[in-house]
């Protein structure tokens, strides 16, 4: 029932690197459909409890996530999970736009290429489909073929977004993907946020509390290893 | 609750790299086993006296003293030698030169270090034995001293662009305090740079000395092949036999059968535990610079 | 990212240059070979003496038998001996007898020699030495020499120098050959040597080099610069020269074996016959060594060399 | 003038005295081997058989003899260099055990060459039968390079930045799509400098191979696993050692120059990948 609610439930999670704890006793739940910012001081936690939401965190050496942290109805650290199927339908972009040095094209079908079913589904329609959703598709419909390098940050930032959507995913994790860009890129990203939450859940971790004002709907604080909803002391 | 197991997937990519390091570790493992197990028959038959008898003759008695006396003396007069050229021009490369003539001298480096032992070989019987005879006035030039001068050369530019590396890997900003307290350039090289960057240096001469103490083709043709201790022990320009020498001259003899076969891999365990302790001690010391 | 297609051009070239050679390497017939598939060979290997009689013969008899292929290695008597003794090699080169352990070793193989050719293992010095005065030594010397009682050639009426005492690595057939003439036994001791050197010509180009050296050395290894001195007998003296070998009056001569398991058949056979063929025995000359008059197979008699 | 000023000055002026003896050596070296060989060299010599002890013909066998043991010792070694190195930094998580790994690969690089020669045809030419074989050489030479190619690739796919990897894991790729789209691309250089140093190793290898793996005449292709193959390295070294005749030992020199000539091509394709890869780190 509340599984219809919420995409994203977390209860009494304790998360330590080399059991020093980073989040003790965090429980919090995040509404489907919805954008969710996380905010919080530097060296809180905001990272380690977004990526323990897609185990970016299991090749962390020393790293140990405890308690119950269901995602879209099902405990990820549930033995029988597959964990790259759960990655494929919970997507994550970074803070620092990361392309690969490939076409624009090759990086958007990047990640397609191994989740496609084997009837083959057509790569372009989809690529376009995942650009037009991440507003790229106009700057680079005529240069597809050419290095994602030559691309300027923010579009880059919006490049990872589209080859993150490219393989459909349910919920978007976000880690502060507008802090290495400049405020025009970072409107467009954000204006790509609120476009996006029609279809996707989206938890955004970021350090500006005006933008969580801006994107989100819902805000949790983290802050000396808790976690809570707002209301929030952070200023 | 969510213990990782050791190995979360075993795809075919796991089985695949899997084995590729099976095959690795395996072989590497059966190379140390077969090396101590094919050198036990000597150790029996020989006992300590294998380490510490000076005299070896195939087929009677194996003491392979003279082999590590000449292993030792010919591997230090070695790193003796091409200390100071070394040390210097990394110094002078490093600190010293321009970008682009430190990258040009870099390069050579590197490419010299490259220069197949056999080509040094071909070289010490034709010139440096001659050479070292003529200048020193001896009556042969096939000496321990040729050995160690022809190793010298070889191991130059190796102990140079690790040397060399090792200084650049001290951050430019000591450079700068030192300077602006005054120091001039040389002396904030060897005042401040060179302590720093001991460690690195030390572990380039240690991977230098272990490159040379393996080298077989180009001693085994210069360093005069009997096995025996100079007298007085300190004459470097009497003629000697390290270790890999003397398993290149006798290995065709002996292949695989025979105590002659179990000496000779008994001298090669000796050696490697020799520049093991070399290089173990000389990565030790690189990483203790990084 | 700019280098990355040059960096894939480079892998992509390296790798087919790989699969290019391996190709090549394994291709039936590859190369010049024409009949490959079909080819016998023949593996030869073992005393530096002998090597080359056996190459240029090789060479010969490779060019009339395009089907036989002969692929000869150095490595010294013993190697050779040993080789075909655990039957690693068709035909081992021995300048030297078979050894009564190792007849023993390798009794299951049945070793057979055959004689291809005399030779004798003349005392070299130096042409310094020579031209300084020494012309020739007595056995008494010689021995004296290898043991370190007589170290300098003013000794032995030479020049006032150190003697450069150079022995061989003790498997070579020269060296048993040499110290069983001096010593009566094939694995003496030279406790007087001062280098050891492998191949004929490892102490050819050492002697050469010195001006004070003395050593054992083939005769065809004897020239301008090693000079091969004669042996003195009481008031006679007995030059290392061919003549001298053929008539037996040199000391130290010996045969130049060639070994095989058991008799020789085939292809081997082929080809052993061919070097004690009129051809063959010109190739033994050509390498500056004395050919048999007469081909005779000798078959190997316990105890009838050293022991 | 200032006392120190003259220190400076001539502690500078020694130590360019050093570089300098350093340097004069090693051109000695080269000039010596371009010298020597350069008379050697002709058509002939490169497309010929070598004949009548060495002394005429070329050495076009003993070339192709040291391609196929380098190619081959290379093609033995990558797949299992790159697998290791694939496994240990994949798959292998526990620290001790990646400790043990490397100190595994560490030491056999200290292994002196002579060694591999002694082990590996106990292991290769007794125990499996080869032989003296080339098979025997390409083996032994690839235990050899594995060291030299395990480090190169090792250090390069560390080097992969840490977003690559997290890009290609947050997108659900599992270790083997991970490996194929990421790793494998990113440390190319890497495997491009290890293979071609370890070629260049193998083509400079003499004690390991003069005894398992080559004869001295009569080789030319290898027909079957068993033959064994004419290289330079061990031409050279008989010429050196065997040849009754001067013009052999110019053709050794010839030999030399141009086994040099191949070894300073395989390396300098080393120094120009990399020195792009740091220009391009510099960007």
């Amino acid at each position: 029932m509340t599984e219809n609610v919420y995409a994203i439930q977390l209860e009494n999670v304790r998360l330590s690197y080399s059991g020093k704890a980073v989040i003790d006793g965090a429980s919090c739940a995040i509404r489907k459909n919805a954008v969710t910012a996380v905010v919080g001081p530097s060296g809180s936690g905001k990272s380690t409890l977004l990526r323990t939401l897609c185990r970016m965190n299991d090749r962390i050496p020393g790293f140990r996530a405890e308690g119950s942290v269901r995602v879209l109805g099902r405990d990820i650290h549930d033995p029988g999970i597959n964990v790259y199927e759960l990655r494929k339908r919970v997507g994550m972009v970074f803070q620092k736009p990361c392309v690969f040095p490939k076409s624009i094209y090759e990086n958007v079908v990047f990640g397609l290429r191994f989740h496609a079913s084997p009837n083959g589904e057509n790569f372009s329609e989809r690529a376009e489909r995942a650009l037009r959703d991440a507003f790229l598709w106009d700057e680079v419909k005529d240069r597809l073929d050419q290095p994602a390098h030559i691309l300027s940050q923010g579009q880059q930032q919006r490049l990872a977004m589209a080859r993150t959507l490219a393989v459909d995913p349910e919920i978007l994790l976000m880690d502060e993907p507008t802090s290495a860009l400049d405020s025009k890129s970072a409107n467009a990203i954000e204006d790509l946020i609120l476009s996006l939450k029609e279809h996707h859940t989206i938890v955004l971790v970021t350090h500006h509390v005006e933008q969580a004002e801006r994107v989100a709907e819902d805000l949790i604080c983290v802050d000396d290893q808790t976690v809570c909803h707002k209301p929030c002391q952070y200023p | 609750m969510n213990k990782q197991p050791l190995f979360p997937e075993r795809g075919p990519a796991f089985w695949l790299t899997g084995l590729a390091a099976a095959i690795s570790a395996g072989t590497i493992g059966l190379l140390f086993v077969s090396l101590v197990v094919e050198s036990v028959p000597v150790f029996k038959s020989e006992g300590v006296s294998f380490l510490w008898g000076t005299d070896w003759f195939a087929g009677e008695v194996y003491g392979a003293l003279p082999m590590i006396y000449g292993s030792l003396m010919v591997t230090g007069l070695a790193v003796v030698m091409v200390l100071p050229f070394a040390l210097g021009s990394a110094i002078l490369t490093s600190e010293f030169l321009s970008g682009r003539v430190r990258l040009v001298v870099k390069a050579a480096m590197e490419l010299l270090a490259g220069v197949p032992g056999i080509l040094y070989g071909l070289m010490g019987i034709a010139l440096l034995a001659v050479w070292v005879r003529d200048l020193f006035g001896l009556i042969d030039g096939n000496t321990l001293f040729t050995a160690g001068l022809l190793l010298a050369v070889m191991i130059l530019p190796t102990v140079m662009t690790l040397a060399e590396d090792a200084l650049r890997a001290v951050p430019g900003e000591t450079r700068d305090t030192a300077l602006s307290q005054g120091l001039t350039r040389m002396e904030t090289v060897m005042q401040v740079v060179v302590p720093q960057a001991l460690p690195g240096l030390a572990g380039a001469v240690f991977l230098g000395l272990g490159r040379a103490m393996g080298e077989t083709i180009a001693v085994m043709l210069v360093i005069g092949g009997i096995d025996r201790i100079p007298q007085p022990w300190f004459d470097l320009f009497a003629s000697g036999q390290n270790i890999p020498s003397k398993i290149g001259r006798e290995a065709a003899e002996a292949l695989g059968f025979d105590l002659q076969w179990s000496a000779l891999i008994a001298l090669g365990l000796v050696l490697f535990v020799m520049v093991m302790t070399l290089t173990t001690a000389g990565h030790f010391l690189l990483r203790k610079a990084r | 990212m700019p280098l990355t297609y040059p960096v894939k051009a480079v892998v992509i070239i390296s790798l087919v240059l790989l699969a290019g050679a391996v190709f090549v390497t394994l291709r039936p017939g590859g190369g010049t070979q024409v009949f490959a598939e079909e080819t016998t060979v023949i593996r030869v290997a073992g005393s530096t003496t002998v090597l080359p009689i056996v190459s240029r013969a090789a060479e010969r008899f490779q060019a009339r038998h395009a089907l036989v292929k002969i692929i000869v290695n150095a490595g010294g008597s013993g190697v050779g001996i040993h080789g075909v003794g655990t039957r690693r090699f068709d035909i081992g080169l021995a300048s030297r007898e078979i050894t009564l352990k190792e007849k023993h070793r390798y009794a299951s193989s049945h070793l057979q020699i055959t004689v291809i050719g005399r030779d004798a293992v003349a005392c070299v010095v130096s042409s310094e030495v020579f031209h300084g005065g020494v012309r020739a030594l007595s056995k008494q010397q010689i021995r004296d020499i290898y043991l370190g009682n007589i170290t300098n050639w003013r000794q032995v009426g030479g020049p006032d120098r150190p003697i450069i005492v150079i022995d061989k690595e003790v498997h070579r057939g020269t060296r048993h050959v040499f110290m069983q003439y001096l010593f009566g036994k094939s694995n003496a001791r030279a406790p007087g040597a001062r280098l050891v050197t492998g191949s004929n010509n490892e102490e050819q180009a050492k002697i050469a080099q010195s001006d004070s050296a003395i050593g054992m050395l083939s005769i065809a290894w004897i020239n301008d610069e090693v000079v091969g001195i004669g042996i003195r007998d009481g008031e006679r003296v007995i030059q290392p020269t061919l003549d001298n070998v053929r008539t037996g009056r040199f000391p130290i001569a010996r045969n130049l074996n060639l070994i095989t398991a058991g008799e020789p058949q085939g292809a081997v056979k082929q080809f052993i016959d061919y070097l004690l063929s009129e051809d063959g025995q010109k190739r033994v000359a050509e390498s500056g060594y004395i050919p048999i008059q007469l081909p005779h197979t000798v078959s190997w008699v316990a105890g009838s060399h050293s022991k | 003038m200032n006392p120190r000023l003259w220190k400076e000055r001539a502690t500078i002026l020694i130590l360019y005295g050093l570089t300098g003896c350093g340097c004069l050596v090693l051109a000695v070296i080269l000039t010596t081997v371009i010298m020597k060989g350069a008379p050697a060299l002709s058509g002939e010599f490169l497309f010929e058989e070598s004949r009548n002890f060495g002394s005429e013909g070329g050495i076009f066998y003993q070339m192709i003899g040291t391609l196929i043991l380098m190619a081959g010792a290379a093609i033995v070694c990558l797949p299992v260099a790159l697998g290791s190195v694939l496994f240990q930094t994949e798959f292998l998580h526990s620290p001790p055990l990646k400790k043990m790994f490397r100190f595994l690969i560490y030491s056999l690089n200290a292994v002196p060459t002579i060694i591999f020669g002694l082990i590996g045809y106990l292991f290769f030419g007794v125990l499996l039968d080869a032989g003296v074989s080339w098979v025997t050489g390409v083996l032994i030479l690839a235990v050899m390079i594995l060291p030299t190619l395990h480090v190169s690739i090792h250090e390069a796919v560390e080097s992969i930045p840490d977003h690559y990897r997290e890009a290609g894991l947050a997108l659900g790729l599992s270790p083997g799509q991970q490996m194929r789209a990421v790793i494998l691309p990113q440390s190319m250089y890497g495997m491009v400098t290890g293979t071609l140093l370890g070629l260049a190793r193998a083509a400079g290898e003499t004690a390991a191979i003069m005894f398992t793996a080559t004869a001295f005449s009569g080789v030319q292709l290898p027909q079957s696993w068993t033959e064994p193959v004419t290289t330079l390295q061990t031409h050279i070294l008989v010429l050196a050692q065997e040849a009754t005749n001067p013009k052999a030992l110019t053709h050794a020199w010839g030999a030399g120059l141009v086994l040099l000539t191949l070894v300073f091509i395989l390396i300098s394709v080393t120094l120009w990948i990399r020195s792009g890869m740091e220009m391009e780190a510099e960007r």
